[in-house]
């Protein structure tokens, strides 16, 4: 039998390993788009456990919806980031601080 | 005498509608019509004074004690506009505003060249309407006012020659030792109002006595006496405005001014506020011996160390202005000696010869094509006799001549102190002794270099000279007969006479009532001169002091030249003026600027402004330039912000670190 | 009669607003228009506010002329205007100085007259506005609402360093005035009510009151400006053009005197007494300190800047003097003539540094220097203007028979009975009052004319002239009659006393 | 069925003219776009006028209890569709001036306000997220439309990765709230908290995630990093639709979930919205002081009126939100205006995004300085201005709560900030402009952003209706 | 038992398969690995009886989401060499701040809490339990609403996609001899208007 705390944590390391991803990169601005995508895994995750658990097939339905929002929000970040090199002729995320103060 | 209220009113305000027009349409009505409309102003109250005088003094007239209208009222205490009319304020009345027409007189011819004609009538005028104020009051309110008002004109007066630097400094030197004054004097009618809740004369009279014993705290836990409080705020206006030491200050320097206005202001009237203001509250000051011994240690300050400035003056003013001093030295020590009568009739007599002094410096001062130094005079006795001879009387009276005014006034008052048994009579005693003979040598040393001796004068100047105009004589004339005889007359109802009865009060309990001691003894005018024959010690002095100026001016002229280098350190002292103006100059004028400064810049400037104000606001846009940088524009630390905020959140509320 | 149903103190708020704004539609093409709409305005104010004082009742200590309709229901906040006799005065002064700044303006004011002439008639219907709102928040919006125009009179018709002036200004004052809000929000809460004759009745604890005291102190000693908290007064007032620095001057400083005598005093009497003391050492310490402060300015403007501060010092101690008047002696007499004195000393200082701003302004216009040491011998060239001068100098320094004596005079009397060192120590102003007045006169206006442009100074204009002896007028009126002025505060101030000796503790 | 339809019509409307905008815009050839332009606009009022129309007297759920229509969503939805419409009369110009008008600018600000409205209709917390992306993604690619802008890409990336983590952020809260209660529905998980054992320290565990993604669609420090790159780099018009209408859909959010949803837990999300209001007015207001662009300072400003705005939120009460929502709004009518003369100066392509940009324009164009004036001191919370409302609405409904320390921060907080408004007004007022061009416009932007300055004024002289309303709103 | 060794190695595989996307310093590695952990996960959900979900996880990220990633890596044709400076000076920090989350998140998930009776209630399912179709029933009814807006949300992805990256460049790139000739100054010369140096003034204010 797994448990939920087991299927939590492993999200939870899951959302953590994204969060680190997302601030320690300091390249690549493909990568902080993974790291996205791992994050809803996570969440997706967490989701999908407690709708097992508590026998609940809402939860399912959530994440049904946060895989389509995914989707969505991967094209649309991908196509901002073809903008971005067309722009820059770059990628880095270190390119990215034209503005700041 | 219905109309005595219509009177009153015409008096005081006769003046100020001279100056009035005078000031405000000098322009228009000329110099002649500034004259004409102040001298009839003021010839209008001189008059009318002498109605009123003789309607009180005589008609046996009744004590007028009228409010005119309520200045304001406040906290239950109506502060009133009024006038008390008794014998003494009916006698200053007189004599200020006869003083006053005189000098309006005589300043037609003095101020004959000068620009600001009509300025000065006017101011004269005013000065006159605020004096006439000031002694007729029947209140403290009212007394401040005119106080004030008086000072106001003296620094008017004195500022007269505006573009003259030291003139405009004497000025306000003038009104800001008068304002120490002022200040004390403030402080007193405080106490009053505190006290009586009244500033009524006759209010607070009435009810004197209940406070005789009333205490104060004031430094810790000691309590003084209320009315010794009162008294002594009082007296330190007195000081102020009568120029006691050590506020006396201003008065040598007032000399910078016109002078008439030495001779009205500085000399025979408004100086002699202090004096009047004493002999007023006398109620008060019986009350107080401590006060009545601070008043007697300063005046025989003021008569004696005063006088022996007058001995190493040149300027020709500036001697009288000492004599002055020493004067109304005198009369503050009456005043504390308890004989306020005898102080009084020093300063009526005083106000005439030393009005007539003035006048007559200021005749030689015309003449001399406004030379004062009386180290180039010499010999004016040829050339100007009228002048010559009145000053001569003006002088004997000032040296108390058996026989003139002075004599009577003067002697009055060294009888007094030696009567009185308070603490500092012994003192004081001494120092109007001595006062005799100073007052000799000084008035002595003037009369002699300013009309005996060689002409020292460039001889052009000699050449041109002549007796000066009507106008200047006229004054003279008519100011030294009362300064001959004045006192002969009032020595007897003045002094030991009912004169004074329903002004001053004078406890009878012993060392008090000096001059009821001097009443036994006195046996009319014959009696007082031959007493003071038989007790030749004043004589002797007086005539020791004409002696000795006499050898040192006419006899051996290179004496005093001898004298200075003998007791080189002791002149310097006199030259000096005890030091009191470099004192005041270093600690009050220059220390006070050196404290605002210190204020200004490190307590405003640097510490408010600088470090509270600005630095705040500094510190601000310097912790906002830097945390600025927290933005970096990377992607990471915004991210970065974001999980360190989430963090902290998740352990102080999740995991509880705060409690 | 037609006058009684006028609701003639939202008049005296809304007449100058709305010729405002009138004149800013009007435009600087019209100048001459504008000015004399502008004063025709100004005038039209100062008559009704001379109707308000006929109409008045002296005898009843209460508010008059109340209107009241609702502002915002929600909150029970109303548009609530009265007036008694503390706000009559102050009516009174702030009408007739804006008829002075308006002809001050006259020829002056080269850029953007209109603007000029918007900006003060605004700003006099919000200080009348202040001095007549009874309910908190229509308080705080008329005091505040004063900065914007005051901001801009600064800003734009300013000196050199007018920025950092009128941003001084403003925060400092919004500094004072945001503690004061949130003041009247707890207010609320405890009370429930915005009123503010309702929150003088509430009875709250001293704890509270020492916490809502310490927020309007905040705000009215700012104003006012008490020391510490002073320092803005002398930057904006060399900064501000001569109008500023006479409406600031004349009416501004007085709203901070207002403020503790509307609200201070009787909301927390409690308060107020237990602060009592440390406001009189401050009074003393404004009264000095400022004073040695005065006497060694360089800047005209300044001076009397610094000379104001001290003067309102008599202010602050005329208003907290009656509670150890009450420890001395038990009797409220003191104590009314202190508080009344201070009310007159509002007033009277109202008039004389208008005037002294305006005496340095006259001379400013032709030299365009503020500095001592640019001038001398001034009376050589401008006589009448000197003579002016001279008397608003003599009233600045409190020469009884003018009225910067009255206010002075009665404050030290009534502090004898706190203490012989309180008067002992305001009295020093007598002295100090006049050295630094007088020291400024003679070094400006005596001796010989010392450079070739004070030689070539011409004497007033029938203008200003005018201006001068308006005030010339009034100054001496009220010294030698203040009557008039007592007449009417006489009821409302023995009110106030009243309410204040009573603790409001429950 | 039927009901439900008829409840969310607006919605349904909405969604078709905004395909309806896109259809017309795909197919007209007009360079101007000025079919699209009007369509849209219209589209806007129709909605506008159908949310009026089916004004909601008492509250009405639909969908399985997923949607809801009562006061304050209907109000809001009539603001969103209005200040969007003024949004969109700016952006126009805007568009026109900086030549790169496009029709999918309008499209996807009409699906922005589709998500506004769904978010604040959302009584469900899946709703709340559908409604939040909608908009977001609307807005990401809003932001990097101006596709030639290195800036404006730069901003839409910054935005959109910070944006997504937000949304990962708030997603996570709701799998653990979801978890904890079982629900996603917003009363259900209320009811569930109040009546079931639920552990309380997992619950704030999720609220606090909650909050974060709210927190930072709000623009509250300490998440507040992506809003002054995002103001400043994006396109104006956009920054000024993003500083508007979401906005109030952000307030939406909060109230649903905070209020709607946690509201059991009030005492522990007042504490955390005190840090974060706190924070965020220190945050916005001092580095505000140290900003040269126009823009940027304004988003500082941001996220200073946010931490006012929390204040509202703190108090915990009915009329505490109430005067969030009144700060709100009038917030966004004095931003609106802000923005809205930035449009105004800019020309020929040049954005006048410079505080240097604002010299001496009371010379330039009185009319228009004084309109600044109007808001800035507004937005400094001077009487009499609308923000001064704003300001004493929250501040008296904190001190009502006990809040009275909050309070005092929050003024003093409120003094710093005066300070850079003053500043704009002395470029304004006490400079000498640099050049003397005189400033053009189309009388509809003159007579609009006139408008919004006189309204300012209007509202703060007479803010009883308004208040009213917002309290009427969130009476229940 | 047999149940728990699936998810610890598909778990292992999962977070070692997540952590190399972030590591690893080729963009196109880190794709293929998230597709791994993609898988991974896909394996854990259908233990978790969330069958629908796991294929469609699959099916739409693998098949399509993950490709459009690498698809675009591609295209931008990244210089990688300089893709990899990464991680150095901030590293310390940003993994005890990781270790911190990690620990503030484990400490509340693991809790005990999460096996209290509440989530006890697996209900066992029959053989012809249909994951896809009780999904699909309540999605189309239930969820009508937000299935709706699932749908704009596409839409507008749609339409930001192609108006983002579409490009309106011209395609012809030959010479008009007819716009040459009636070109004009103002066409190509545009006079804006400068203020010299107002930069440093601005810091001034």
């Amino acid at each position: 039998m797994i448990t939920l705390p087991e299927v939590l944590s492993l999200a939870a390391l899951l959302f953590c390993i994204s969060i680190a991803g997302i601030f320690l990169n300091r390249k690549n601005v493909i990568i902080l788009l993974m790291c996205i995508e791992l994050m809803l895994l996570s969440v997706n995750m967490n989701f999908i456990a407690f709708s097992h658990f508590l026998d609940d097939i809402h939860g399912q339905i959530f994440v049904f919806f946060i895989l389509t929002v995914a989707a969505a929000e991967s094209a649309i970040g991908l196509a901002i980031l073809v903008v971005m090199f067309r722009n820059k002729g770059s990628i880095n995320i270190d390119d990215l601080n034209s503005m700041k103060g | 005498m219905n109309n005595i209220e219509q009177i009153y009113l015409a008096i005081v305000l006769a003046p100020l509608i001279g100056s009035l027009v005078a000031g405000l349409f000098g322009k228009f009505v000329g110099r002649s019509g500034a004259h004409w409309a102040t001298i009839i102003g003021v010839a209008i109250s001189s008059i009318l004074s002498m109605v009123a005088y003789k309607y009180h003094m005589f008609d046996g007239g009744e004590i007028y004690n009228q409010n005119l209208y309520t200045w304001l009222s406040s906290g239950g205490i109506d502060f009133k506009i009024g006038f008390l009319i008794d014998s003494l304020s009916v006698t200053m009345m007189v004599v200020v505003s006869f003083v006053s027409l005189m000098i309006h007189i005589y300043t037609i011819g003095y101020m004959h060249e000068d620009p600001g004609y009509q300025r000065f009538f006017s101011y004269i005028s005013l000065f006159t309407f605020a004096m006439l104020m000031l002694v007729m009051s029947n209140n403290f309110l009212q007394l401040f006012f005119g106080w004030e008002a008086v000072g106001l004109v003296s620094y008017l007066l004195i500022g007269f020659w505006y573009k003259k630097e030291t003139a405009v400094f004497a000025n306000m030197k003038a009104f800001l030792v008068n304002r120490v004054g002022d200040f004390g004097f403030l402080l007193g009618i405080a106490a009053i109002v505190m006290t009586f809740d009244s500033l009524d004369y006759t209010e607070i009279f009435s009810n004197v006595t209940q406070y005789a014993d009333s205490t104060i705290t004031i430094w810790g836990d000691e309590s003084w006496s209320l009315m010794t409080v009162i008294c002594i705020c009082l007296f330190i206006g007195a000081m102020g405005k009568s120029a006691q030491v050590p506020l006396h200050v201003w008065l040598p320097d007032s000399m910078e001014g016109p002078t008439p206005i030495s001779a009205l202001i500085h000399a025979a009237t408004m100086v002699t506020a202090g004096i009047f203001m004493v002999s007023r509250m006398s109620p008060l000051f019986e009350l107080s011996e401590t006060a009545l011994s601070f008043i007697l240690v300063i005046g025989s300050i003021t008569a004696l160390f005063m006088g022996l400035l007058g001995l190493v003056q040149n300027d020709i003013k500036r001697v009288v202005a000492y004599s002055t001093l020493s004067q109304l030295g005198y009369m503050t020590v009456a005043l504390g000696a308890s004989a306020y009568a005898a102080a009084m009739f020093h300063l009526v007599t005083h106000a005439f010869f030393k009005a007539l002094l003035f006048l007559g410096a200021g005749a030689v001062i015309i003449v001399m094509h406004h030379e004062q130094d009386m180290r180039k005079m010499g010999g004016l006795y040829k050339v100007m006799p009228v002048t010559w001879l009145t000053c001569l009387c003006g002088t004997l009276a000032l040296i108390g001549f058996p026989g003139t005014s002075g004599f009577f006034s003067k002697d009055a008052i060294i009888e007094a102190v030696h009567h009185s048994t308070l603490a500092g009579s012994s003192f004081a005693y001494f120092s109007v002794m001595a006062g005799v003979f100073i007052t000799a040598l000084y008035s002595f040393r003037l009369f002699f270099m300013t009309f005996h001796g060689d002409q020292k004068m460039d001889i052009g100047t000699w050449k041109s000279m002549h007796e000066a105009p009507a106008v200047v004589i006229a004054p003279l004339i008519v100011l030294a007969i009362p300064s001959l005889i004045l006192g002969a007359f009032l020595i007897e109802p003045m002094l030991f006479g009912k004169y004074f009865d329903d002004a001053i009060y004078v406890a009878s309990t012993d060392g008090h009532d000096v001059l009821a001691r001097m009443a036994e003894d006195y046996h009319g005018i014959g009696g007082f001169l031959l007493h003071s024959i038989q007790h030749p010690l004043v004589l002797i002095l007086m005539s020791s002091g004409f002696f000795v100026a006499w050898l040192c001016y006419i006899k051996f002229p290179d004496t005093p030249d001898k004298l200075v280098s003998k007791i080189g350190p002791a002149h310097k002292l006199l030259v000096n003026k005890y030091g009191f103006d470099d004192f005041n100059q270093l600690i009050f004028a220059k220390g006070t600027i050196r404290l605002g400064h210190l204020l200004w810049r490190i307590g405003d400037i640097n510490i408010i402004d600088g470090f509270f104000v600005n630095g705040t606001a500094r510190s601000v846009r310097i912790f906002s330039s830097f945390i600025r940088h927290v933005q970096s524009g990377y992607l990471y630390h915004y991210a970065f912000s974001i999980i360190i905020g989430l963090l902290v959140l998740l352990v102080i509320f999740v995991h509880g670190v705060l409690d | 009669m037609l006058l009684n149903n006028l609701p003639i103190l939202s008049i005296l708020i809304y007449t100058p607003i709305i010729g405002g704004v009138w004149a800013l539609i009007v435009g600087d093409r019209q100048e001459q228009t504008v000015k004399y709409f502008s004063l025709a305005v100004s005038i039209i104010t100062f008559i009704f506010a001379v109707i308000l004082y006929c109409q008045f009742d002296p005898s009843y200590g209460g508010m008059q002329f109340i209107e009241e309709s609702d502002w915002i229901k929600a909150f029970d906040i109303k548009y609530h205007l009265g007036v008694d006799g503390i706000a009559l005065p102050l009516i009174m002064l702030t009408s007739f100085t804006t008829i002075l700044v308006i002809l001050a303006a006259w020829e002056v004011i080269e850029k953007h007259i209109s603007y000029y002439m918007c900006a003060f008639l605004i700003l006099t219907g919000l200080m009348n506005g202040v001095f007549l709102a009874l309910d908190a928040i229509l308080f705080y919006v008329f005091w505040e609402a004063m900065l914007i125009p005051m901001f801009l009179i600064i800003g734009i018709w300013g000196g050199p360093n007018r920025v950092y002036a009128t941003i001084k200004f403003f925060l400092y004052t919004f500094l004072g005035s945001v503690f004061m809000l949130v003041a009247f929000l707890y207010l609320y809460t405890t009370v429930g009510s915005f009123n503010i004759e309702a929150l003088h009745d509430a009875p709250l604890s001293l704890t509270v009151q020492k916490f809502i005291f310490v927020a309007f102190f905040l705000a009215f000693a700012v104003k006012i400006p008490m020391w510490p908290i002073h320092t803005w007064l002398p930057d904006a007032h060399v900064e501000a053009p001569t109008g500023g620095s006479v409406i600031l001057a004349a009416v501004m400083l007085k709203m901070g005197g207002y403020g503790f005598l509307r609200l201070s005093l009787p909301i927390t009497p409690d308060g107020s007494a237990y602060f009592g003391d440390a406001m009189i050492v401050l009074s003393l310490i404004a009264i000095v300190y400022i004073g040695f402060v005065a006497l060694v300015q360089e800047d005209m403007k300044k001076l009397i800047a610094y000379s104001s501060i001290s003067h309102m010092g008599f202010v602050t101690l005329g208003f907290f003097l009656p509670f150890s008047i009450f420890t001395a002696s038990g009797s409220s007499s003191g104590a009314i003539m202190g508080m009344e004195g201070a009310m007159m000393q509002m007033i009277s200082h109202g008039f004389i540094s208008a005037a002294m701003f305006l005496c340095v302004g006259v001379m400013y216009d032709r030299i365009h220097s503020r500095m001592i040491k640019d001038y001398g011998g001034v009376v050589n060239t401008m006589p009448y203007f000197a003579a002016f001068m001279m008397l608003f100098a003599m009233s600045n320094a409190g020469l009884p028979g003018t009225s910067g004596f009255v206010g002075e005079f009665l404050v030290i009397l009534s502090s004898f009975e706190t203490s012989f060192w309180v008067a002992f120590t305001a009295a020093i102003t007598l002295i100090l009052g006049a050295a630094y007045t007088l020291w400024m006169y003679k070094r400006v206006v005596f001796g010989e004319v010392t450079s070739e442009s004070i030689a070539q100074l011409e004497d007033i204009n029938m203008r200003e002239a005018f201006i001068l002896f308006l005030l010339a007028v009034v100054v001496l009126i009220f010294g030698i009659w203040p009557e008039p002025i007592f007449e009417v505060m006489h009821a409302t101030v023995e009110k106030l006393i009243e309410h204040i000796i009573h603790t409001k503790i429950l | 069925m039927n009901v439900d339809l008829i409840i969310i019509l607006p919605e349904i409307i909405l969604l078709a003219l905004a395909c309806l905008v896109l259809m017309v815009d795909a197919f007209s050839k007009d360079p101007l776009h000025l079919l699209t332009y009007w369509t849209t606009q219209a589209s806007l009022l129709v909605v506008m006028a159908l949310v009026l129309f089916y004004f909601p007297y008492k509250a009405q759920v639909a969908f399985n209890g997923s949607f809801v229509s009562d006061y304050m969503s209907a109000i809001l939805k009539v603001l969103m569709c209005g200040i969007t419409s003024v949004v969109f009369l700016y952006s126009y110009e805007y568009l026109k001036e900086h030549k790169f008008l496009k029709g999918e600018y309008f499209v996807l600000g009409l699906f922005a306000v589709l998500g506004m409205m769904i978010m604040t209709s959302a009584y469900s917390l899946l709703s709340v997220y559908l409604g939040l992306e909608l908009l977001s993604l609307s807005l990401y690619a809003m932001v990097a439309m101006q596709r030639e802008s290195k800036a404006a890409s730069e901003a839409a990336m910054k935005y959109f990765v910070l944006g997504a983590i937000a949304s990962g952020m708030l997603l996570y809260g709701i799998s653990i709230i979801y978890g904890l209660t079982g629900s996603l529905d917003l009363l259900t998980i209320s009811e569930r908290i109040n009546v079931d054992n639920v552990s309380h320290m997992h619950l704030i565990y999720g609220m606090i995630f909650l909050i974060v993604g709210i927190a930072f669609k709000l623009g509250a420090a300490p998440f507040h990093m992506w809003v002054p790159d995002v103001y400043q780099g994006a396109p104006t018009s956009v920054t000024l639709f993003i500083s508007t209408a979401p906005k109030l859909a952000a307030f939406a959010m909060a109230m649903r979930v905070l209020v709607d949803g946690l509201m059991p837990l009030v005492s522990d999300w007042q504490s955390i919205l005190i840090i974060l209001a706190v924070l965020s007015m220190a945050t916005g207001n001092i580095i505000a002081i140290a900003q040269t662009n126009m823009k940027r300072m304004l988003a500082y400003s941001t996220i200073a009126h946010i931490g006012f705005f929390f204040l509202g939120f703190i108090a915990g009460t009915a009329s505490g939100f109430s005067a969030s929502m009144f700060y709100i709004i009038s917030y966004e009518l004095m931003t609106m205006g802000a923005f809205g003369m930035i449009i105004l100066l800019g020309r020929n392509g040049l954005e006048a995004d410079m505080l240097f940009d604002f010299k001496g324009l009371s010379q330039r164009s009185p009319w228009f300085a004084f309109v600044m004036l109007c808001i800035m001191f507004s937005m400094a919370g001077v009487p009499p201005f609308l923000g001064f409302w704003s300001k004493w609405f929250v501040l008296q409904e904190l001190v009502a709560s006990g809040f009275v320390e909050i309070a005092v921060i929050a003024v003093l907080f409120s003094i710093i900030g005066v300070y850079y408004y003053l500043r704009i007004i002395k470029l304004m007022y006490f400079d000498e402009p640099d050049s003397m061009t005189t400033i053009k416009t189309s009388k509809k932007m003159h007579f609009v952003l006139s408008i919004n300055g006189i309204l300012i004024l209007v509202l703060g002289l007479a803010p009883n209706i308004l208040m009213s309303l917002c309290l009427m709103a969130l009476a229940g | 038992m047999i149940e728990q060794i699936v998810f610890y190695f598909f778990g292992g595989v999962l977070l070692l398969s997540a952590s190399m996307v972030v590591i690893m310093r080729n963009p196109i590695h880190s794709a293929l690995l998230l597709v791994l952990s993609f898988f991974a996960s896909a394996a854990i959900w259908l233990l978790l009886q969330a069958e629908f979900l796991a294929i469609t996880l699959v099916l739409v990220y693998v098949g399509a989401v993950m490709v459009l990633f690498l698809f675009v890596v591609m295209m931008l044709d990244i210089n990688l060499v300089t893709v990899r400076e990464g991680f150095t000076r901030f590293l310390p920090v940003g993994i005890t701040v990781a270790v911190l989350m990690v620990a503030a998140m484990g400490l509340v998930v693991s809790s005990d809490y999460f096996m209290s009776d509440t989530y006890m209630v697996i209900k066992s399912i029959g053989p012809d339990y249909s994951n896809t179709k009780e999904l699909g029933l309540i999605l189309y009814t239930q969820y009508l609403y937000q299935f709706e807006i699932a749908g704009a949300i596409l839409l507008v992805a749609i339409i930001a996609a192609i108006s983002l990256s579409m490009s309106k460049s011209k395609v012809n790139k030959s010479i008009s001899s007819e716009e040459q000739v009636i070109v004009k100054k103002t066409d190509r010369l545009r006079v804006i208007e400068m203020k010299a140096e107002s930069n440093i003034q601005s810091k001034k204010i």
